[in-house]
Formats: structure tokens, C-alpha cells, sequence
């Protein structure tokens, strides 16, 4: 079941970009995963199953408001509920995942939003689900990223004259401002 | 001709009564009318997230429990679960039963909580201390498996960290039945209360959209009348053995989700009376689970959730293949649920904003994590 | 002699108050605490007797502090103001059929008209705070109180057509009389003095103006030390007028059966009155404010003046 | 010196200062925190006169309604950027005293010509007591009393109409 919800996501989204930007990883040969570098990244997987359920991985260019809206209006795929937005820094990219649920079909989607670490960017998704609202500006907060089109970007944990982003993988804990040295 | 009246901006907190803690709340008030409303959070943040990247993965369960401190146990076990999911790991038959009876004694005690400084909040003061008595009952359950009365770190990752001491069960079982006839007192003497009613009925209305776009889950939701229950919709640990309901209300106000929550109440007692006579003998944890610092899960991501009292309380746990996490995202219903304010309070009055900012639920250790 | 005598009265009513405000607190403490599975105060003395008094002593001598933007003059004088007409009020309160400081003709009049000066208080202290939350409660605490003056008024006034009399010794002797309290005869108009009595006391259910859920503490959320304490003197005495006001009116004041002195039984009669103030606050939650409105202008003031009207068709026709 | 003289000395020292206080005053809050206790002077003075009932009416009505409804008014208004010019114009001035002397002219030849009681003969007042003023008002005067009942009872709903529209 999880499989067909994958295809219908990956057709669905393929189609509303107009280009086939997810890809299922075929299967993988001896000769490949020896390949160079480069054309290891050419057949990247952009679309797998993860613990049974449907994930997309998509580069924040791609990831646009009309997309989420797609998912969320889509009567096949009707992802009406936000669960969760996670920023991850990987030391080479950051990430923000979206994990999506449909109330009525009772499905998940992962959606991975990838974007460069230097000026994380990722369109906020505010207007389609509120819910967005104070996990991205956590995120931001937290991680930096910023999401054009939010209504109301400012840090949310800390104050407002902190420096830095804790969660990112090279924040360096001041201990001595924290009182903790 | 209009009379010019002075609006004037109200700090509701972070030291006001009925904030449950440091939260502030920004009020523009004409009169007593809410023309615009900005909370603000973050006094109590201890950066969990961050502290979870530098510890081995089960030393991290101890701070699940401050987060939403009220209901510790389902922020232990969801944190395990999504530790335990990424390593597939199977857990050992007893245990899944401890852990629930552990997570709905705990629910119930968070919801008694709830329903007493609710009813504070809104101004009865007796009911209080009466859901603190019974709300010990549960306590003193989970004392006396976990050691602990709040922050139980009981859970671990493959299973739990006791086992019921003698006769628990037993004991479990006939507190069950004292809350079950005090839960049906209280629920005789203030639910049909005319004053109460008059103060809930009505007020604080979330529709069926605006639960979905917020991203609002558990009895909150419940009470708009969307039958989303995690136990139910994607059941985990053993909740799919139960034979329980999902109580919800179409009203969507403030007196639904109380209604909500006391039904809530009632099956958590029937949860926990079957899990009793279900338990079976055997171990509480998986042979790997003991070897703490060798908990290794394989590089993947996964998000895992489970039905707090609060709503929706998610874990996504990244794996690099280390003994650490890379990456824990919690995903605190609290925080989710509170954004809503901004926009449910407008056009309301102060009086209201008590009474609707008190049946959202939130727990500020959650909130700020 | 009047004078000396009216002075040495005044200085014992005012001492006996202190007094009965200090154990009230304490009874009420008390009942509270028992109708909520606790003991209440049990430290001081036996059974919590002194507790009250080491809570007065405290605030006594806690700092006295000013908030600095507050207006200083007004916020001095507010909590004798609130203070002083709630003591007014017990000139011409009859305590027994001798016991007794004016009789004054108009007595009914003069309690509800002073009584109602409290407010002034309130006002002023909520004002000259500078603080929104005493702001807000001492607008609800006021808009309240003028609210249920009226129902209260009206309320007593069936007796007074009754009675034919302003006097409050008059409606005493004329409940003697009958052989009847006015509880029994005036029993809408106890209902109605009851409950506008709650509110214009700022009681529980109708304690909007000090909703500490809501409003901290309402219009004395910026005074402590002795001036809290004045106003919490002031509130209790009002607490203890009123109840004597409705010994006298609804429940015969000094009479009955004589192997208890006449004070011993109006005492007792307060006392029943406070009783069930403090048990409603035990029992019921706090009313909303638009209900408490409504509840006012529709309910308990035409219900008032319906019993206005039948009183006076009744007296009337009876011929009384 | 009677008890008597030395209440009414007081209570008339009171009344004036009050009176003058609230002219004098700064801030408008201490101005109708005076103006009250002017009105409880003049109630109290009333009552030493012997007419209880008017001195109670004194209280519930200026000293109860009418300075609570100044305070109201006080509260939900910006009253802060209201200010009274120092300097009044100057026909203003002229104005204002000639005003306030005529009506100073009519009150004294009022007092003088009344029928004072005389020094060591007190009389006792019927008027002005509860019973009195009840046969007047609903005898003498009734009609009177309905017609302002009337207006006062179109007046509120007047207000309570306007103040709903506003509300919208």
C-alpha cells in the first residue's frame, strides 16, 4: 500500500514540476556503487520508502508554496495535517522535513527539503499549513534557516539579541556566557 | 460620535497565575476586548535538542521526562520507541504491557491535573485539591515502580527499567476501581454545573479546519470532532489489544474538550483494567537493551509518534551509526497546540482568555523545551 | 455625655470588629478547608486559633510599599475609604433590643446609601495603582457593585412597604409582631438580597473584580503590608454589615427563644450568613461577566420589582 | 461651643476646602476625589440640620452616582492630552466673573431674605424628612414626578439604542 502511495506521490509531484524530478533508486549493481562520485549523485535516490512509509527528498528550488499546496488539495493525496517540521545541518547541506498526514486517507509523507548550508533558504509553507508557523520559526531560531514568506520570522526560544544558531554543528558552546564555567 | 477609549497593552505573564508556569502573553485590550494577542516563550528553554546530540542515546531519556513534566511517560516511551524503531528492534512482551499501563496511569494523572487547575482557572476552588488526591493514587503507583513520582525515567531503550514490584498489579487494579468512582463524582458534581456550563459552553470554538491547519492533535482535536487518536489511527506498542473508544464532541469549544477529557478518563481506566488481566510473565527488557553504551542504531531517520495527554507527541530521530543521536527533534503538542492563541483569542475578553488559554493544556516544559 | 458615650461605642464596635474580622478569616479558612479534604490553619495555637492574628501581625510589619508610578495621595487614602463606610454602616445596626448606637429613621436608607461608598474605595485604589490588572478589576468591581445596588435596594424595599418604616428597629419589632420573620414572608426578596449581596461583597461566585485566575488580584493587587491588610479589613467588615443587615431584615435580628440573650442570637444568625458565603466559595466557580449582567438586569431586577408590586397589592388589600 | 457648632465648623471647613480643591488640583483624579468628599461634607451638614434624607440623597446620588460616573468617564477616555490652559482669554476671565458674582448676588439675597430660625428657639423641621418629602412627591407634585419618571425612562433607552449602534 505504502509503495503505491509512493508512486502516486512521485507521478503527482513529477507532473505538477514538470520534470521528472524523484526518482526511485533502481536496483542497485556492483558496478555503481564502485562508480565515481559524480555519477553517484546523478542517479541519487529522490524518492524511497523509510520504515514503510513514502519519502521525497527535494531541493528547496523545487520546493515551492504550489507544490504544497498540490499535496495538501490533492484529492488522491490529501495531506491535510503538518505533523512535524525538523531542521537537520548535515555539515555539508541543511534539511528541513516535513512530515505530512493525511486524516482521511491515513497516509505519511517525508518530504526533504535540502538547501545550502551558506544561505539556507526554504519557502515557508505557512499559507498551506498554520501549523507551520511556530516549528518553523524554531527552526529559524534554532538553525538559522530562513523561510521567505512567513509572517512573522523572529526567534521564538531565544532572545532576541542571541548570536548564533545552537543546533547548528558548529556552534560553539559559550560556556563562560552561560554561567556553566 | 465615537468616544476615543484608550486600549492598553496587558503582560499576561510570565508571572500571572494562570499562565501554568513562564509564559507571556501580550494583550491589547479596549476595555476588556482582545484586539490582538502575541505569546511569548522561551524562558524556560534548556535546549533538549541540543543536549541530546552529545549524550549516549539512553541518557537522554531522563530529559524526555521534563518536558512535559505532567506526563512524563509517553515522552519516555516515545523517545525509546523511536530509538527502538531505528535498531527493529522487539520488545519483550511484559514490558509493552508495563509501558502501557505505566502511560495511562500517567495520562490519567495528567488529565486529573488539567481538570483541577482548569476549574481553578475558571474559579472553583475545591475541585483542586480533589484531583490531587486522586491523582496521588496514580502517583503513588508509579513511585512505586519507577522510584519516582514525576520524572520517572522508567522507560528504556528495549524495554522498561523495573519490573512491578510484588503485588502491583493487584494494587493497580483496585485504585483503578476508587478512580473510577471519584472520577464519576466529580464528573456528577461539575459537568452539569450551570455556572461552569455558562462559562464553556460556547466559548474558544475551534472548527474542524482550523484544528487541520494548525496542526492541533489529541483531545483538542478530539473535541471539533475529528476521531484522531494515534492508539487507534496507527496503533503502537499493544494499543491494537485494547478494546477502547475514541470519545469525541462535535461542539469544539472549551466545554467539549472538558467533556473530551473526562470521557478520556474512563478509557484509560478500561486500558489499564484489561492490560491487567492481560499481563503476561516474562522479561522487561531485551538482552541488548542492558549493554547501554553499545546501543548503536544503524544510519536512517525516522519519525515516530505517540498519543500524549496533550496531543500528538513526536520523536525524529536521525542515526549516523554512533553511539550519539545526530539529530532529536521533538515534536512537543504543547508548542503546536499554542500557536492557535494568536488567533482564537481576538474578540474575546479577558475572562475568556482564562478560560480558553486553560483548556489548550499546555505544559511550559514542553513549550520550550 | 452623648458624644463620650457615642465615642466609647464606636471604639468598642470597632474593637469587636477587629475581633470578628480576625475569626472570620479563620472560620473561613476553616470551612473551606474542610469542605476541601484538609484541615486548614492548625499551627498557631489549638486548632489554628492564633493563626489569623500572626497573619495580621505580618502584614503589619511588612514593608509599606508604594509602587513608584502609582499616584501616591490617592493610593494612600483609597483603603480607609473603602474602609470607612463599610464601619459607618454599623451605627445603626441593632445588635439587641437595648444594644444599639443610633435610631435612626431613615436606617435602611442610611446603610444602603453609605454601604455604597465602599466602591469609591475600590475605585480609587484600582486607579491610582497605575496597574492595568487593578485597572480592569476595579472597573468590574464597580460596574458590578452599581449593577446589584439595585436588585439589593429593591429587594429590601417590599419589607419596607410592609413595615411601613425605614427604621430597622422598627422592622424587628415588627416581625415580633407578626410572630413571622420576613424570610418566610419576603422569601423572593431573601432570594434576590442573597444573591445581590453576594455580588455587591465581591464574593465568590461573583468574585470577577478580584479574579486572581484572571485578574491577579483585581483592584489590591499593588498594596500589601497594612494597607492589603486595610482593605481586607474593609472587605470582611462589608462581609459582616451585610449579614447583620440580613439578620435584621430577613431573620428577626435579636429575637428568639429566651434562654439565649438577644446578641447571642443575632450573633449566631450572622454567623449562619457567613456560613453559607464561605460555602459557596467552595462549591462554585466563578460566573462569567456578562451572565452576571443579564443575570442582574433581567432576572433579579424585574423579579425584584414583581415583588414590589404583589407586596404592595397584598398590603393593600389585606389592609395590613 | 456646642457639639453641634463644632461638627457644622468642621463639616463647612471641609466642604469650602474641598470645594476650592477641586478648582486648585492638578490632576483630574484628585480633583473628583475631593469633589466626593466635598459631597459627603455638605450630606454631613445636611444631617446635622435634621434632614436625614436629604443628607442620605446627597450621598447615593453625587457622592455615590455622580462622582463614580465621573471617574468612569475619568478611566475610559483619554483624558491624559486633555489640559487646562493656564492662561484663559481674557474675555473668558471677565466673563466667568461676571457670572459667578450674579450668581453669588442671588444666593446671598436668597439667604438673607429667608425666615431663619432665631438664635435659642430651635424649631423643629418637618420638612425634609422621609415621610414629608414622600407626601409631597406623590401628592403636590405627582404629576410632575410621572412626567420626569417618563423622561428619564425615555432617556435610558435613548442612551442603551446609541450605545448598541456604537457597539456595531
Amino acid at each position: 500500500m505504502s509503495q503505491e502511495t509512493l508512486d502516486l506521490i512521485i507521478s503527482k509531484v513529477n507532473n505538477a514540476l514538470d520534470e521528472e524530478v524523484l526518482v526511485v533508486k533502481p536496483p542497485e549493481t556492483d558496478e555503481e556503487a564502485e562508480g565515481e562520485k559524480e555519477e553517484k549523485e546523478e542517479i541519487e535516490e529522490t524518492a524511497k520508502l523509510n520504515f514503510g512509509k513514502p519519502m521525497i527528498i527535494l531541493d528547496s528550488e523545487k520546493w515551492s508554496m504550489d507544490l504544497a499546496k498540490m499535496l495538501r488539495d490533492d484529492p488522491q493525496l490529501h495531506f491535510d495535517f503538518l505533523q512535524c517540521v525538523t531542521g537537520v545541518d548535515y555539515d555539508e547541506h541543511m534539511e528541513v522535513v516535513y512530515n505530512l498526514y493525511s486524516t482521511e486517507k491515513k497516509h505519511y509523507l517525508y518530504v526533504k527539503v535540502k538547501t545550502p548550508r551558506e544561505t539556507p533558504s526554504v519557502v515557508s509553507v505557512t499559507p498551506v499549513w498554520r501549523a507551520a508557523d511556530y516549528m518553523e520559526r524554531e527552526i529559524f531560531d534554532l538553525l538559522g534557516i530562513e523561510f521567505p514568506g512567513h509572517w512573522n520570522l523572529k526567534r521564538i526560544l531565544l532572545q532576541d539579541e542571541w548570536e548564533g544558531h545552537p543546533l547548528r554543528k558548529d556552534y560553539i558552546t559559550d560556556k563562560k556566557a552561560l554561567g556553566l564555567d | 460620535m465615537a468616544i476615543k477609549t484608550e486600549t492598553m497593552t496587558l503582560n499576561m505573564g510570565p508571572q500571572h497565575p494562570s499562565t501554568h508556569g513562564v509564559f507571556r502573553l501580550v494583550v491589547d485590550v479596549d476595555g476588556e476586548t482582545i484586539k490582538r494577542v502575541e505569546p511569548v516563550m522561551g524562558y524556560l528553554h534548556r535546549g533538549s535538542e541540543k543536549l541530546a546530540e552529545r549524550f549516549v542515546y539512553t541518557q537522554f531519556i531522563p530529559y524526555t521526562d521534563r518536558l512535559d513534566y505532567m506526563n512524563a511517560m509517553t515522552n519516555n516511551y516515545v523517545y525509546c520507541a523511536a530509538v527502538e524503531k531505528l535498531l527493529e528492534w522487539e520488545i519483550p512482551e511484559r514490558a509493552e504491557y508495563l509501558r502501557v499501563i505505566t502511560m495511562e496511569l500517567n495520562r490519567i494523572a495528567s488529565h486529573l491535573v488539567w481538570w483541577g487547575t482548569y476549574l481553578l482557572d475558571i474559579g472553583a476552588l475545591s475541585p483542586f485539591l480533589y484531583a490531587f488526591r486522586d491523582r496521588d493514587h496514580c502517583l503513588d503507583l508509579l513511585n512505586e515502580i519507577s522510584g519516582a513520582r514525576m520524572t520517572f525515567n522508567y522507560m528504556r531503550i528495549g524495554g522498561v527499567k523495573w519490573d512491578s514490584p510484588d503485588g502491583w498489579i493487584d494494587r493497580v487494579k483496585e485504585k483503578v476501581k476508587v478512580l473510577r468512582e471519584n472520577i464519576n463524582e466529580y464528573d456528577t458534581l461539575v459537568t452539569g454545573n450551570e455556572i461552569f456550563q455558562s462559562r464553556t459552553i460556547g466559548v474558544g470554538k475551534l472548527t474542524k479546519e482550523q484544528i487541520l491547519d494548525w496542526g492541533i492533535s489529541g483531545p483538542l482535536a478530539r473535541a471539533s470532532g475529528l476521531k484522531m487518536d494515534i492508539r487507534k489511527d496507527e496503533p503502537y506498542s499493544i494499543y491494537d489489544r485494547f478494546d477502547f473508544d475514541i470519545p469525541t464532541q462535535e461542539e469544539g469549544d472549551v466545554y467539549a474538550r472538558y467533556k473530551v477529557r473526562i470521557a478520556e478518563l474512563y478509557e484509560s481506566l478500561k486500558i489499564i483494567e484489561q492490560a491487567c488481566e492481560q499481563i503476561p510473565e516474562g522479561d522487561i527488557i531485551t538482552k541488548k537493551g542492558k549493554r547501554i553504551m553499545m546501543i548503536k542504531p544503524p544510519a536512517g531517520e525516522a519519525y515516530t509518534r505517540a498519543e500524549a495527554s496533550k496531543g500528538e507527541i513526536g520523536v525524529y530521530a536521525i542515526s549516523n551509526g554512533k553511539n550519539k543521536p545526530y539529530r532529536i527533534k521533538l515534536r512537543r503538542p504543547s508548542f503546536v497546540n499554542v500557536a492557535i492563541l494568536q488567533e482564537l483569542l481576538i474578540g474575546k475578553n479577558i475572562q475568556d482568555l482564562v478560560a480558553i488559554f486553560g483548556s489548550l493544556d499546555i505544559v511550559l516544559g514542553e513549550v520550550d523545551a | 455625655m452623648d458624644l463620650l458615650f457615642m465615642a466609647i461605642y464606636a471604639v468598642a464596635v470597632l474593637g469587636g470588629l477587629l475581633g470578628a474580622v480576625t475569626y472570620a478569616i479563620l472560620f473561613e479558612r476553616k470551612v473551606i478547608g474542610y469542605m476541601q479534604i484538609r484541615t486548614g490553619p492548625n499551627r498557631y495555637g489549638p486548632w489554628g486559633m492564633f493563626q489569623t492574628i500572626a497573619d495580621v501581625m505580618k502584614l503589619l510589619m511588612k514593608e509599606d510599599i508604594i509602587p513608584a508610578q502609582a499616584d501616591r495621595k490617592i493610593f494612600v487614602l483609597a483603603p480607609v475609604v473603602a474602609f470607612a463606610p463599610a464601619f459607618m454602616v454599623f451605627a445603626v445596626i441593632s445588635w439587641s433590643e437595648n444594644l444599639y448606637a443610633a435610631d435612626l429613621n431613615i436606617g435602611v436608607l442610611y446603610f444602603l446609601g453609605v454601604s455604597s461608598m465602599t466602591m469609591l474605595g475600590v475605585l480609587m485604589g484600582g486607579w491610582s495603582s497605575n496597574n492595568k490588572y487593578s485597572l480592569l478589576g476595579a472597573i468590574r468591581g464597580v460596574s458590578q457593585m452599581i449593577s446589584y445596588e439595585l436588585p439589593l435596594v429593591l429587594s429590601v424595599l417590599g419589607i419596607v412597604i410592609l413595615v411601613g418604616s425605614l427604621n430597622l428597629r422598627d422592622i424587628v419589632f415588627f416581625q415580633q409582631d407578626v410572630g413571622l420573620w420576613f424570610i418566610i414572608l419576603q422569601f423572593p426578596a431573601f432570594i434576590i438580597y442573597m444573591i445581590s449581596a453576594i455580588a455587591e461583597l465581591n464574593r465568590s461566585p461573583f468574585d470577577l473584580p478580584e479574579a486572581e485566575s484572571e485578574l491577579v488580584s483585581g483592584y489590591h493587587t499593588e498594596y500589601s503590608g497594612f494597607r492589603y491588610a486595610f482593605y481586607m479589613l474593609a472587605e470582611y467588615t462589608y462581609a459582616i454589615a451585610i449579614a447583620a443587615f440580613a439578620t435584621t431584615l430577613f431573620f428577626g435580628g435579636w429575637l428568639g427563644p429566651a434562654f439565649l440573650p438577644g446578641i447571642v442570637w443575632f450573633l449566631l444568625k450572622m454567623c449562619l450568613f457567613m456560613f453559607v458565603w464561605f460555602w459557596l466559595r467552595a462549591t462554585l466557580p466563578r460566573a462569567r461577566v456578562e451572565n452576571l449582567m443579564q443575570f442582574c438586569w433581567k432576572v433579579l431586577i424585574p423579579l425584584a420589582l414583581l415583588n414590589i408590586v404583589v407586596t404592595a397589592i397584598i398590603k393593600v388589600w389585606m389592609g395590613w | 461651643m456646642n457639639p453641634q457648632m463644632i461638627f457644622f465648623l468642621v463639616l463647612a471647613v471641609l466642604a469650602i476646602a474641598c470645594a476650592v480643591l477641586v478648582l486648585q488640583l492638578k490632576r483630574i483624579s484628585h480633583r473628583v476625589v475631593s469633589m466626593a468628599f466635598c459631597f459627603f461634607a455638605i450630606a454631613g451638614l445636611y444631617f446635622l440640620l435634621g434632614a436625614e434624607f436629604i443628607g442620605i440623597i446627597q450621598i447615593i446620588v453625587y457622592a455615590g452616582a455622580v462622582t463614580i460616573l465621573f471617574i468612569f468617564g475619568m478611566m475610559m477616555t483619554e483624558h491624559r492630552n486633555i489640559t487646562f490652559s493656564a492662561h484663559p482669554r481674557k474675555l473668558h476671565r471677565v466673563l466667568s466673573f461676571v457670572g459667578v458674582g450674579t450668581l453669588l448676588g442671588f444666593m446671598l439675597y436668597g439667604i438673607l431674605n429667608m425666615d431663619l430660625p432665631q438664635n435659642g428657639s430651635p424649631r423643629v423641621y418637618e420638612e425634609g424628612t422621609a415621610h414629608e418629602i414622600g407626601l409631597v412627591l406623590y401628592g403636590h407634585y405627582v404629576i410632575a414626578v410621572i412626567g420626569m419618571a417618563f423622561l428619564l425612562t425615555a432617556a435610558l433607552i435613548g442612551a442603551i439604542v446609541i450605545a448598541r449602534k456604537e457597539a456595531k
